[in-house]
């Protein structure tokens, strides 16, 4: 009897559960590619839209340097670091992935540093601001342009939000403050470019 | 394709599933409780509607203090006879059940005087707590139906005059009504034996005087129904017509002799035939019933065929 | 920032910023369903936090114990988490049944409610993945962290449910128009708490 | 065949999941402030209600009542990360708009419901009517709330980055249809108002 219950109730639920594993694994498998190609378009894409002097983009993979750039960036999440190199192979500037925190979700945008520390663009990667309020961080074609030939996390400070989507526009700023705030910590553009 | 994900993809989920259902399954066996199989039993004669009446917070803690013995088998005062009998069967015991009913005392409703004219929300608390009220009569009906949204067996309604009627079909006499009335507690409602087939609606305990300036339907005093009664069940008692329904006998002598149409015919007794209402009246020799009087209250009864039980309520 | 403010944020912004019923739409049937009756509502916050915080803490270990070392969090987490969840509800009501009679009276009756609540997966998703509540979160909550986040989705589960049931108590007795009667009222009462809890958004500045 | 168009019928007017039980409340406010995802969202809930009625119903006779909800929910929640995983790969704007939300279509009411209450005790055709019906009634009215929401809040009809319709960028719509009070206000309208022509159209009848 007391076999009996574990076998009636359990064989059922390890089949489905074999089974629904089973597929889902090989699903997985199939949008395993979509997924990665995705994510790393959508990266690439930004990245060019930031930095479109550079051909290819290298993502930084040492340790030290990132857990250096996430300290100072405090709040706000550094995804990546990327070395953009033209034709040549030569460092034409960085671009920085962040993450800030927005009104209706993360902030997830693209920063580019030019040769000279100084910002050439920055883009919105995703955003889940409310349509027509916040997503004006997108729409107003004024606000995103305040941001170029910025030097330093000092001057980003006080470039001005949008009326109406005052904490969109501010999560925004935060995510441009830290990526300046983050290269400055690992010795600039030089100090990246430096392998 | 991965097989080695599939595998363990497998793995993560059948571990989980068998934990979860070992947990389960063990659970059923270990945490199973011996419960008294007397409570089910009582839960289902129980009517389920966890009222409250009976001071129980559920129906289930009811079966279970019933179970116990720590309440008795007429515990529950909605259920009625029909439920006592069935619990008394499950114990294995005998019962008594004095079924019960709600009757409002009051006919004033339009014809009352108002104290002012309120306007604010529709709710006998409310307007109660608004300088007393605005029917003069302090046992008079404000006829918002508090009573009628509180009734947990929709056995009240509203009538066109906005007293509240009770549905002697549904009413259990559960008291949440005469709870909820701000003016339960001066008689407005009362749950009384349900043997009863006539209802006075009056519970005024002013002075007759005063009485008959606010309200054109109260009771007089005029002592007509006491002395119409065959059976001594109605008496002024304090200026007020009152009922003791165990010796009525549904003659409805009072009703006729009522000059103000302050007695309505109103209670389950009033669907009782006449023979059993003969018994009923024979079965209470020590209150001097006399015979006589009785016989010809029924004559009487049989040949004006009085308000059926379909238009009591009302 | 500090680790206690860091702890305190997250405890109210998961609380009453992110409020996930008022702000976040989630568990609205139970919201809904329940809300007109002061003592059902009190019951089922009570079941809620209670069921939170356990559940939140069995998905944890699922899945940081299991899961993602095997590698299959990514596409596993969603039947591994209802599986754990609706396992362990119908455990807890057993067990309460057994040993503790007047707690089960006082939740028993919400707990197989709660296995479709939505509140519970959400927490439980949303403290392993980022989304609304994390915000920019993206690094991983330790057990603790999650526990101190799920209390405060709980809690602000709990206190927009009483709030909201005070309301509709009172809205009954009001004089609305017919068609508004019940359930649009309630949502347009809804919608009005909700305006409020906007408000709360720039208590922290978040 | 009759009897499938009358299940299916069924989920699109007289049970509509939405206007009529009012199940499913949570993700339809949520998720409506844009077109492009309710409309997604309704697709999602349309495969993952006919797919699982179907195993649901295909397995209803091997299944021990005493786990038929955990085997249930693994059904429904395989089928949620088949979406899931699809939507992450193949449409991402659209998965980070409904982010959460993809996971609670396992607990949404609508999902488990008809599982207990149809696939578990109708064959597997029936079920696929059933799952049909209340899909399609599901997302007629999630995507269409979501278009008058984007569109009167704030001006435009986006879909996959296409533009539909537009007032204009002059256009200053009332903001708060896009934020979550809009959504409750509006949906208690709806409910009123679909409450007030219900009453109208029994008089009516009464009065023929």
């Amino acid at each position: 009897m007391r076999d009996n219950i574990y076998l009636r109730l359990g064989m059922p639920v390890l089949v489905i559960c074999i089974l629904s594993a089973a597929g889902l694994a090989i699903t997985y498998g199939f949008t395993r590619g979509p997924i990665e190609r995705q994510a790393r378009e959508a990266e690439q894409e930004s990245l060019n839209a930031v930095l479109p002097d550079a051909k290819t983009f290298e993502r930084v993979t040492a340790a030290a340097l990132l857990a250096k750039a996430s300290a100072a960036a405090g709040d706000v999440t550094i995804d990546g670091v990327f070395r953009a190199l033209d034709g040549t192979g030569a460092t034409v500037g960085v671009g920085l992935l962040v993450g800030s925190r927005g009104y209706g979700g993360p902030i997830r945008m693209a920063v580019g540093v030019d040769r000279n520390g100084k910002v050439t663009s920055v883009t919105i990667v995703s955003m889940n601001e409310t349509p027509g309020l916040g997503s004006k961080i997108v729409d107003d074609k004024t606000f995103l342009p305040r941001f170029g030939g910025l030097t330093s996390a000092e001057e980003a400070r006080k470039v001005d939000t949008i009326t109406g989507a005052t904490k969109s526009s501010r999560g925004v700023r935060k995510g441009v403050e830290a990526a300046l705030a983050a290269l400055q910590a690992i010795g600039g553009v030089e100090g990246v470019s430096a392998r | 394709m991965d097989i080695a994900l599939v595998l363990k993809a497998v793995l993560a989920l059948s571990v989980l599933g068998v934990i979860s259902v070992a947990l389960l399954a063990t659970a059923a066996q270990k945490f199973a409780i011996e419960v008294d199989p007397n409570i089910e039993a009582i839960l289902s004669a129980l009517p389920g509607a966890n009222c409250g009446a009976c001071g129980n917070p559920s129906c289930f803690a009811a079966a279970e203090a019933i179970a116990a013995g720590r309440a008795p088998a007429t515990t529950c005062v909605a259920g009625g006879k029909s439920t006592a009998e069935a619990i008394a069967e499950i114990l294995g015991e005998s019962c008594e059940f004095i079924p019960l009913v709600s009757v409002r005392h009051c006919g004033g409703g339009t014809n009352t005087r108002r104290e002012y004219e309120y306007g604010g929300l529709r709710s006998c608390a409310s307007v109660a707590k608004l300088a007393g009220g605005n029917i003069a009569c302090p046992s008079g009906c404000f006829g918002f139906g508090d009573c009628v949204a509180a009734c947990p067996f929709d056995a009240m309604s509203l009538d066109e005059r906005d007293l509240p009627v009770i549905d002697l079909a549904k009413c259990t006499g559960c008291a949440i009504c005469v709870k909820e009335c701000p003016r339960g507690g001066a008689g407005l409602l009362q749950v009384v034996d349900d043997q009863s087939a006539v209802a006075v609606r009056c519970s005024s305990r002013e002075a007759v005087k005063d009485r008959r300036v606010v309200c054109s339907m109260c009771c007089i005093a005029c002592r007509k129904c006491e002395k119409a009664c065959p059976t001594g069940a109605m008496r002024l008692i304090d200026g007020l017509a009152v009922l003791d329904p165990t010796l009525c006998i549904s003659c409805y002598a009072c009703v006729e002799a009522c000059p103000q149409d302050c007695i309505d015919v109103y209670g389950r007794g009033a669907s009782q035939p006449a023979s059993d209402l003969d018994r009923l009246a024979r079965s209470y020799p020590g209150f001097g019933v006399d015979d006589a009087a009785v016989a010809a209250a029924m004559a009487r009864r049989t040949a004006d065929a009085p308000v059926g039980p379909a238009e009591a309520g009302a | 920032m500090h680790a206690v403010t860091q702890l305190m944020l997250l405890l109210v912004g998961a609380a009453l910023v992110n409020n996930i019923l008022l702000t976040r739409f989630i568990a609205l049937c139970s919201f809904f369903g329940i809300s007109d009756n002061m003592h059902t509502s009190i019951g089922m916050s009570l079941a809620v936090i209670f069921v939170m915080m356990l559940a939140s803490t069995a998905t944890w270990i699922a899945y940081y114990g299991m899961l993602v070392p095997l590698g299959v969090g990514e596409f596993l987490y969603i039947p591994a988490f209802i599986l754990v969840i609706a396992a362990l509800v119908q455990f807890v009501e057993m067990y309460l049944r057994k040993y503790s009679p007047a707690l089960y009276r006082a939740m028993g009756i919400y707990l197989p409610l709660i296995t479709t609540n939505c509140a519970v997966l959400a927490a439980a998703t949303e403290a392993v993945k980022p989304g609304f509540f994390k915000m920019n979160m993206a690094y991983n909550f330790t057990l603790g962290e999650n526990l101190i986040y799920t209390l405060g989705v709980a809690v602000g589960y709990g206190f927009a449910l009483l709030c909201f049931t005070a309301l509709r108590e009172r809205l009954d007795l009001a004089p609305v128009p017919d068609a508004l009667k019940g359930i649009p009222m309630a949502f347009i009462a809804a919608a009005l708490l909700s305006i409020g809890y906007i408000g709360l958004g720039s208590l922290f500045g978040l | 065949m009759k009897e499938f168009m009358a299940v299916l019928r069924n989920g699109l007017s007289l049970e509509n999941p939405l206007t009529v039980l009012m199940i499913g409340l949570c993700s339809t406010l949520a998720v409506s402030a844009k077109f492009e995802g309710s409309l997604f969202m309704g697709i999602a809930v349309i495969f993952v209600l006919v797919m699982s009625n179907v195993l649901i119903s295909a397995v209803r006779r091997f299944t021990p009542d005493e786990v038929r909800i955990p085997i249930f929910i693994v059904i429904i929640a395989a089928f949620v990360t088949i979406v899931d995983l699809v939507l992450k790969g193949y449409f991402p704007s659209v998965y980070s708009f409904l982010g959460v939300w993809i996971p609670l279509i396992v607990v949404n009411c609508i999902v488990l419901g008809r599982a207990e209450a149809f696939a578990y005790h109708n064959g597997v055709v029936l079920s696929i009517a059933d799952g049909i019906g209340m899909g399609v009634g599901y997302t007629i009215i999630i995507s269409g709330l979501g278009a008058f929401r984007e569109l009167f809040g704030s001006g435009k009809l986006v879909f996959l980055q296409h533009t539909l319709v537009s007032f204009g960028s002059a256009y200053r719509g009332p903001n708060i249809l896009l934020l979550f009070p809009g959504a409750f206000l509006l949906f208690g309208l709806i409910v009123a108002g679909s409450r007030a022509l219900n009453k109208r159209l029994m008089a009516r009848k009464e009065a023929v």
